[in-house]
């Protein structure tokens, strides 16, 4: 570990954890002044950001010097008299206004990155990557990042309840706890993954205190068939570990693995640092994307197949059927009748791809179908490449899911075998496939306990629910990997009166600990054993919380050879033949399945893809959409016979013309607060004119055979002639213009071949254009100037960078309506844009912010001076001297600006805790831009001349560029020759938009280089 | 002045008018009651313009989001309207400076209503740069004055701050230069005033004027100067409007035709509006004989040149975007004439260029009913010039993944409303309240092309 | 005005020309004539030196265009340079639409300035009322009384020449 | 009597139109006037910087901590108060005093407590007569006005301006010689600016060679 190089990272502190601080009795004072007083519950359902702060917290928070979220820019007209009210005694080792950082696990999703969480002040307020971590690299996506948004909902459950009625947990305790005594037996926990051992540890002790008691877990989107198609060819039901760094052959059938599959940051990391045409020697492998719909991982494929389902079904059996041929195994259950519907030529394409790369390959299936992903297993297991790009043996644990378990827990609920049953971290009312039965048989249980963060479907239906802490307020761990485990650490002190699950049940059982110390005692009796180390205990726990995850001895799983016999032909189900069209349910990248639906940031996310805001809808392919003549949000009624839905039409080129595609996760229960979104005036239009949930659920749609859940359908669409117009953020989807206006292809996306950038390494960015400058002398830049290189060759597109920015620079959401008007505030945006025809498209993916050109035509035109250069080459925004003539947003090329057109914040709202008190909060009537983080800058100097040393290449990182996992955006001085930006600079794959211009813009992008 | 020859001219007054006859006729609107026709023009125009301050009001109070702007379309009905007012407002100065220094005798009657619409027209544009801030409260942020930010100044290359000085200078000339040809006026009507209070005010505001011939002579100078510096004004006015569009990089905006093609068009409007306003004001007012057929003639003919230059800036534009092989420019100019906003683009063309072509007939020309709709006709395309230019450039620019579509709001079309319910406000007090022609300066052409056989006879000098 | 006057009044602009030259060139000092409209020729024929305000006016406009240049090149590179689009500090193409409007400002303004000043009218001054209809139709010759001219009946036989309506005089301006 | 009539006129719409303007700037823009230098508010104990930081000499940073490591000179706790006032209840001439007294008197010292104290040892509550904290009593409450207050939309980092050898005098005036905190400074945007061009000028003695920057993101963001 490299320790040493974390605690002298200039700007960066570690804390080793709260405990040393939590335990004196000034933090404890601190603590509890922090929160004087419980904020109100929430209850006007128009309004969603509402827990107004009392005056005594905002006296406090201005007691320490703290600045509160510099909201309030304008209209002093005499000074106020401000009053400070400093602590009776000041926590030691805390300086105000200055930063901490705590190393955790992220809680997102099961995938368990690595990540730093930025405490100012007591209350954490933005969350990074943790550069150290194993497995994410650094790297966070959007939904890790904008949990932090979450700790501050104003609507997350902060008291226990009983029959809807807030109880006290004493009374809450005391009657769970008698009714377990009275019942006996037959009680279950139904969960998500757990990925926490302690966590598990006492579930298991919780359990087994019950005869006929079972922990069910079950994830909404189900990797449940990867883990039981290894269980029957491998002897092990656990996901394995996909290694993309190591594959030079990647085949995707459906698997969206950079955006929402499995563990997405990690796969992009690792995909990406397989593709790295700067580093040495430059490599790239090869992917090919079957798939229906278009996925943001399609979008990225060298290659991409258009196929249906049976389609795809079809082309892994001939896959696999040929590599069988090729290595002599004979598989009787797969042989007989093509279904192949497609030029048999991509088979053999895909085969001897695969077959050149032997272990050096990957193929993944994305459908939750064991007999597809035994095929898999086979193929992959043929070509040698367990072990090496994926293993088994050293398997991952971050889904743990069992569709099995859950339909047999249904079964036993539907005949009355269950007394009791908890219900925590998980949905099932909103996301079952057969929720109403779910829903149904709940009723008859005499026990149900929900442990919820929000009062969701299924709280709703239970009689006791328990408040759940946030991660960022928990002490937890995670089991991500054979070997690997993180470890989470509060970063502020419980904002409501909520339990940890674990500490639930311990509460339950009688245990008596306090949480820390149940986690402890289990790394203590478990972890530490394994660890190799000559540390003490208390030492190895103390870096285990400074580092965020611990890697210790991974133990071979016993594995056993494989089971060709386990290997049969797919499911008659996907075979060609299905009428209607082939529904595909899949997460958007932000709300995921439906977990974060109460995050405005990830509401307001635009979808990668899709570019869509604020909704769920049906995508189809134009070819259909004209068949139908439908056009982008016109309103159509989706029905498989049992259950329908009315959504409103995205029409996705790329996408195959049988298949229509809607996002899972919306439509719940909670969301109805977003449907007034937004700064409110005469022409508001709610999302919905009944204050409905954002976005329609489609889970229903999701169908079960009793062993697994699956996510395909077959629907029938029919008009209903309604209107519903998506909240786009592009609406003009392709870098050429109208056929009828010209059609010409634009400059801004470069873009090459491998082969071509092999001859000549500015292929493709090969522009020429005499550059006339009007005066002789330049201003020149004598010190810094800072510039940024974006690699779209290694942009993905995931849309973490928006999320940080978000967060590090307070940008406010402004909600749907405003959305719709094109008025999203994001200082970066990720512009895709299609080319070819219709039907099978490429895509590329730009990310633009603010280009801050040394010629910025913005500057020229402010009348005020209030965006003017500063001497180290950046195009700076004063808020406070800005008018609002919006004329340097008129002027500028890229159009990076925004403008406020209303007042977006609102005074009092407990959300505004998460406001970064560095940045200035914009009024209404001035815009505003990326500042290239200028605050990091200024800090990360000021940091520098504290310690009196030099700035150093890499001291400072922009939040879009620390947060990318793709590690797409280098920023630095372009005057030290030294650093990896000038380096960059000189690539012979750098260009800047619009260089013809002669904008001299300083923010550059490197051409993307394909594998065809 | 050669009057031995104006046998060969027609009298620009018709009716054998005296002296004291024309300071009847004018004064007479002012000192009768007001008409209901009046009353009820100037019910409506106070309704609308009640209408355009609760949607200013409610624009200011709730942010300029309640127009149908957004992030790459920042201007739109806003600045729409301020070019489009700044231009009606050229015809005034041109009328009451250009044509006095080409000695266009015949300017003596319609400069004076010309000249106020000028000032009208202004302020209904100046409004707009007002009220389009984000913050218009700190408006006075773009005068420079020394302050207590260590003096932060202001950017003398933005081009709005050139708008800043051009508006409030040719506002504060204009405004001048049409007082003090007023003032003579103003002492007629104070020494006609019959009540004590209109004795007053018009004391006041005639500055003591006696019709002295030393103050005349002082006087004439000071006019002839105004003039000599209010022609080049009134050209760099729109000249510098258009730099707003020609400094930016906004293909569409970033053309050097734009200072000659904005100030053509802008008299071309504004005579376009003069029509109008002129065509029923000598009928309402009956000053027909001073506003004569030949007067609403020589402005068609000006309106016939302008149009003309302005139709051949249309072909230039498009033929320097097909010339200069810039990808972007190209694509403007096909996008306006075929995109989405080709509807806006063909009215315009419609209304500047085709319609106007009628006035090349003598019959059409002196027909009042045809002027007075071609004259509608090209107020409505010169505001939808301005409309397409702002807007179709702006609409779809470089990165097509900015591209949107602008649609105004109900708001915004009340502003508009708004001000030409300020404008026809003004212009109806204006006609009740001041004199509509200037008594002092059509006295003065009253001989002009009188038959010599008349009593106020022909002098036998020439000077 | 401490001595009286002698007015004739004239109905049209041909002889007040007339009896205005008639009247000078027989030698007698004209005080000042009224005029309901600027007659031209009349200036002339009283005498008249061409007007001085041409200087002022060219004056004031070169006070303006001299503040705004020295202004803006005071606040562009001295008083405080700012990097403004990665252009030069001083560039004059850009200060010339200020320093235009400056320059026609200040002259405009200046030289209607010193004509008020000159000519004595401000707002609300009390008019020196010489004759009910001077601004309506009549025109009107004022001589002072003096040693030349110590009776109306003097230039009235002159005058009648030019159908002068009336001549009377008057002891002091109302 | 006309013309008066209506010069009076004139100066009365003149006067109204003025007033207007005023009420409508002062109402909606930070007062242009906003120039607080002198002001010096009474705080909720007459604390005495001239008897603290002159007499006693204390540093300023000995209880306005965290200037030189972040943003904020904190206003300081009570606790650091109590550091000191622990032991030290009244003035020495007073304890003296009473000292005597008791002597005289034959009886026990009694405990002397000024009144500004008084106030500091029921805000932590310290018990004098004991001598020790009764923490229950704490009303915990020191209402201290702030007298140097910068808008929001100004950065100001205390650190950055003491690791570059700024005296706190330097804006803060002779705080050692002030009974009761005064602003000396104007704190305005021209005070800043002129004083960082000063020092780039090299007209500072004191922090020559330094350059401190005036682009506006420097305090702007």
């Amino acid at each position: 570990m490299q320790n040493e190089d974390m605690v002298n990272r200039q700007n960066t502190k570690y804390w080793k954890g709260l405990e040393e601080r939590e335990n004196s009795p000034e933090f404890q004072k601190a603590a509890e002044n922090e929160f004087p007083e419980p904020l109100p519950p929430a209850d006007d359902p128009d309004r969603f950001f509402e827990g107004k702060m009392s005056v005594s917290r905002r006296s406090f928070l201005k007691a320490a010097g703290f600045s509160v979220a510099g909201a309030v820019l304008a209209s002093c007209n005499r000074a106020p008299v401000e009053k400070s009210i400093p602590l009776v005694s000041a926590p030691r080792d805390l300086v105000a206004g200055t930063s901490y950082w705590y190393s955790s696990t992220c809680a997102g999703c099961q995938a368990g990155c690595g990540i730093l969480a930025k405490a100012r002040d007591g209350r954490p307020i933005k969350i990074e990557g943790n550069p150290q971590h194993p497995l994410s690299k650094g790297g966070i996506c959007a939904v890790g990042q904008a949990m932090v948004l979450s700790l501050y909902d104003s609507r997350r459950a902060q008291k226990p309840l009983r029959g809807g009625k807030t109880t006290s947990w004493q009374e809450l305790d005391r009657e769970v706890i008698s009714r377990l005594g009275e019942l006996g037996d037959d009680v279950y926990l139904l969960t998500g993954s757990v990925t926490s051992p302690s966590t598990r540890a006492v579930i298991d002790r919780f359990l087994g205190r019950f005869s006929n008691s079972a922990h069910v877990e079950y994830d909404a989107v189900s990797y449940s068939a990867i883990l039981d198609a290894h269980e029957q060819t491998h002897g092990r039901r656990a996901l394995p570990r996909y290694r993309f760094d190591r594959a030079e052959v990647i085949v995707s059938f459906n698997a969206d693995f950079l955006g929402t599959w499995i563990s997405p940051v990690e796969f992009t990391r690792d995909y990406t640092a397989g593709r790295d045409l700067v580093g040495n020697p430059p490599r790239i492998s090869y992917h090919v994307q079957l798939e229906g719909r278009m996925s943001l991982t399609g979008s990225n494929a060298d290659r991409r197949i258009r196929v249906t389902p049976a389609q795809s079904a079809a082309i892994l059996v001939e896959v696999a059927k040929k590599i069988a041929a090729v290595k002599g195994v004979n598989l009787p259950a797969v042989q007989g009748k093509s279904h192949l519907t497609i030029d048999p030529s991509v088979v053999d394409d895909i085969t001897g791809r695969l077959l050149e790369s032997e272990g050096k390959s990957l193929l993944l299936c994305g459908r939750n179908d064991v007999a597809l992903q035994r095929l898999v297993n086979f193929v992959n297991h043929a070509l040698g490449n367990y072990g090496k790009t994926l293993d088994i043996a050293y398997p991952s644990y971050q889904w743990r899911g069992s569709d099995r378990a859950l339909f047999g827990l249904l079964e036993k609920m539907k005949a009355g075998r269950v007394k009791a049953l908890f219900i925590a971290g998980a949905n099932p009312v909103y996301n079952l496939p057969d929720a109403a039965a779910f829903a149904e048989a709940l009723k008859d249980i005499p026990l149900v306990v929900t442990i919820t963060d929000h009062q969701n479907e299924t709280a709703a239906r239970s009689e006791f629910v328990c408040p759940v802490n946030h991660p960022l307020e928990s002490w937890n761990d995670a089991e991500i990997a054979e070997g690997l485990f993180g470890m989470t650490q509060p970063t502020i002190p419980l904002l409501g009166d909520t339990r940890t699950v674990r500490e639930c049940l311990s509460v339950w059982m009688d245990e008596g600990k306090p949480d820390r110390e149940i986690v402890k005692d289990y790394w203590k009796k478990t972890i530490f054993p394994r660890w190799k180390g000559t540390l003490s205990f208390q030492e190895f726990w103390d870096q285990a919380v400074h580092d965020g995850f611990v890697s210790v001895q991974p133990r071979k799983a016993p594995v056993s050879s494989f089971q060709l016999a386990a290997v049969t032909a797919p499911d008659e189900d996907y075979l060609p033949g299905n009428k209607g069209y082939a529904l595909e349910l899949y997460q958007k990248i932000g709300v995921l399945d439906g977990r974060h639906a109460n995050n405005p940031w990830l509401q307001e996310l635009p979808d990668p893809v899709t570019k869509v805001t604020w909704d769920n809808y049906v995508s189809v392919s134009p070819a259909l959409a004209k068949e139908m003549g439908l056009e982008e949000g016109n309103v159509v009624k989706v029905s498989d016979g049992v259950y329908s839905v009315e959504l409103p039409v995205q029409v996705q080129p790329g996408q195959h013309d049988e298949v229509v595609a809607i996002a899972v996760g919306y439509g719940c229960k909670g969301t109805e607060r977003f449907s007034r979104l937004g700064p409110d005036w005469i022409e508001h239009v709610a999302s919905d004119e009944k204050l409905l949930p954002i976005g329609k659920n489609a889970f229903p749609f999701a169908r079960t055979n009793g062993a697994v859940t699956s996510f395909v359908s077959a629907v029938r669409l029919t008009k209903t002639g309604a209107s519903s117009p998506l909240a786009l953020t592009q609406t003009h989807q392709t870098i050429t213009v109208p056929e009828n206006l010209g059609g010409e292809a634009r400059n801004m996306v470069r873009e090459t071949t491998l082969d071509d950038y092999i001859k000549n390494p500015r292929s493709g960015n090969t522009f020429e254009h005499p550059v006339l400058q009007l005066w002789e002398n330049d201003y020149v830049y004598e010190g810094h100037h800072w510039a940024m290189a974006i690699d779209l060759g290694r942009c993905t597109g995931c849309s973490a960078c928006v999320i940080g920015c978000q967060a590090e620079n307070n940008v406010a959401v402004v909600g749907r309506d405003e959305v719709r008007r094109r008025r999203e505030m994001h200082w970066i945006r990720i512009d895709r844009y299609y080319s070819g025809n219709e039907g099978d498209v490429t895509v590329m993916h730009q990310p633009v912010m603010c280009q801050h050109c040394d010629h910025a035509p913005c500057e020229s035109v402010c009348p005020v001076l209030a965006t003017v250069h500063s001497e180290e080459g950046i195009n700076q925004q004063i808020y406070n001297r800005c008018v609002g003539t919006r004329y340097c947003a008129n002027n500028c090329p890229y159009k990076v600006r925004r403008f406020n057109w209303f007042d977006y914040w609102e005074q009092g709202r407990k959300e505004n805790l998460v406001l970064n008190p560095d940045i200035t909060t914009r009024t209404r009537g001035v815009m505003e831009k990326c500042s290239l983080c200028v605050q990091r800058i200024q800090e990360a100097k000021a940091e520098a001349r504290r310690h009196g040393v030099e700035l150093k290449d890499g001291d400072i990182k922009l939040a879009c560029e620390q947060s990318c996992p793709a590690d797409a955006i280098v920023f630095g001085d372009m005057n030290d020759p030294k650093s990896r930006i000038a380096e960059l600079i000189q690539h012979p794959r750098h260009y800047r938009m619009l260089e013809e211009m002669n904008f001299r813009p300083t923010v550059g992008y490197l051409t993307k280089v394909r594998n065809t | 002045m050669s009057l031995r020859f104006s046998v060969l001219r027609k009298p620009l007054i018709h009716g054998d008018k005296s002296l004291a006859q024309v300071t009847d006729d004018v004064a007479r609107p002012l000192e009768t009651g007001p008409t209901t026709l009046w009353w009820s023009a100037f019910i409506i125009s106070v309704a609308v313009l009640i209408l355009g301050v609760v949607a200013v009001t409610y624009e200011i109070m709730t942010g300029i989001g309640t127009w149908g702007l957004n992030k790459t379309v920042g201007w739109a009905f806003d600045i729409t309207n301020f070019v489009f007012w700044v231009g009606i407002g050229h015809a005034g100065t041109l009328i009451s400076a250009i044509l006095f220094l080409f000695r266009q005798r015949w300017r003596t009657s319609i400069n004076r209503s010309a000249e106020a619409m000028t000032i009208f027209a202004v302020m209904c544009a100046g409004i707009f740069p007002l009220i389009h801030l984000g913050r218009p409260w700190l408006f006075f942020w773009i005068a420079p004055y020394p302050n207590l930010r260590g003096s932060l100044w202001v950017n003398f290359r933005s081009p709005l701050l050139w708008d800043f000085f051009a508006i409030s200078t040719y506002f504060t000339i204009s405004l001048v230069f049409w007082y003090i040809g007023l003032i003579p006026d103003m002492a007629t009507l104070r020494d006609r005033a019959t009540t004590k209070i209109k004795k007053v005010v018009y004391r006041l505001m005639s500055f003591g004027w006696t019709g002295s011939m030393r103050t005349w002579h002082r006087y004439e100078v000071v006019y002839l100067l105004l003039a000599a510096l209010a022609t080049p004004l009134v050209l760099s006015v729109h000249s510098i409007v258009s730099m707003d569009f020609a400094t930016s990089v906004i293909p569409g905006w970033h053309s050097t035709i734009f200072p000659p093609y904005f100030v053509a068009g802008a008299v071309f409007s504004g005579f376009a509006m003069v029509l109008t306003l002129m065509i029923i004001a000598r009928k309402v007012l009956r000053y027909e004989e001073y506003i004569t057929i030949d007067h609403i003639e020589k402005m068609c003919k000006i309106v016939l040149v302008t149009g003309g230059i302005v139709a051949l800036s249309y072909g230039i534009e498009m033929f320097m975007a097909w010339y200069s092989v810039n990808e972007y420019e190209r694509f403007v100019f096909l996008n306006r004439a075929l995109g989405p906003y080709a509807w806006a683009f063909w009215i315009m063309v419609a209304c500047n260029v085709a319609i106007p072509q009628l006035l090349w007939i003598k019959k059409l020309r002196r027909s009042l009913v045809t002027v007075f709709i071609i004259s509608i006709f090209i107020n409505i395309g010169m505001w939808f010039e301005r409309f397409v230019i702002i807007v179709t450039s702006l609409h779809r620019d470089f990165l097509p993944s900015s591209w949107v579509m602008y649609k105004p709001t109900i708001i915004e079309i009340a502003t508009l409303a708004g001000s030409f319910g300020l404008f026809f406000t003004l212009f109806l007090l204006f006609a009740r309240f001041i004199p509509f022609i200037a008594i002092g300066e059509v006295k003065g052409v009253l001989n002009y092309g009188r038959n010599a056989g008349k009593s106020v006879s022909l002098s036998t000098k020439t000077d | 005005m401490d001595r009286p006057l002698i007015i004739g009044v004239f109905t049209n602009e041909h002889d007040i020309v007339g009896a205005v030259k008639e009247t000078r060139a027989s030698g007698y000092n004209i005080y000042d004539v009224y005029t309901p409209y600027a007659v031209h020729g009349l200036d002339e024929a009283m005498g008249l030196k061409p007007s001085r305000l041409t200087y002022v006016c060219f004056l004031f406009a070169l006070l303006g265009l001299a503040t705004a240049i020295v202004t803006q090149f005071w606040i562009g590179s001295i008083d405080w340079p700012l990097n403004v689009g990665g252009k030069p500090f001083n560039s004059l193409p850009a200060y010339l639409p200020v320093a235009f409007e400056l320059t026609v400002l200040f002259g405009g303004l200046g030289v209607v300035f010193v004509m008020l000043f000159r000519s004595k009218l401000f707002p609300g001054k009390k008019e020196r009322s010489i004759h009910p209809r001077v601004t309506d139709d009549r025109f009107v010759l004022v001589l002072e009384v003096s040693d030349a001219v110590t009776d109306e009946n003097i230039v009235r036989s002159l005058w009648e020449n030019y159908s002068v309506e009336e001549v009377s005089r008057m002891e002091e301006m109302a | 009597m006309d013309s008066i009539n209506a010069r009076v006129v004139a100066v009365v719409v003149a006067i109204a139109v003025v007033f207007g303007l005023v009420i409508f700037f002062q109402s909606v823009t930070i007062n242009p006037l906003g120039v607080n230098t002198g002001y010096a508010p009474k705080q909720p104990l007459e604390f005495s910087h001239r008897l603290h930081s002159g007499d006693l000499q204390i540093d300023c940073q000995y209880c306005h901590v965290g200037a030189e490591k972040g943003p904020h000179a904190l206003i300081p706790p009570a606790g650091t108060c109590m550091n000191c006032h622990r032991f030290v209840t009244a003035a020495w001439d007073k304890v003296k005093i009473e000292e005597m007294q008791a002597k005289k008197e034959k009886r026990d010292i009694r405990p002397v407590v000024s009144p500004e104290l008084e106030k500091l040892y029921r805000a932590v509550g310290f018990n004098t007569r004991e001598m020790r904290y009764d923490e229950k009593k704490a009303t915990g409450k020191l209402e201290w006005i702030r007298v140097y207050n910068l808008p929001d939309f100004v950065y100001f980092d205390h650190s950055r301006h003491v690791n570059a050898d700024v005296r706190c005098q330097v804006c803060h005036g002779a705080v050692e010689t002030m009974e009761r905190v005064e602003q000396v400074s104007d704190l305005t945007m021209g005070w800043c600016v002129n004083c960082h061009r000063d020092v780039s000028h090299g007209n500072v003695p004191e922090l020559k060679g330094k350059k401190p920057s005036i682009s506006c993101a420097v305090c702007h963001y």
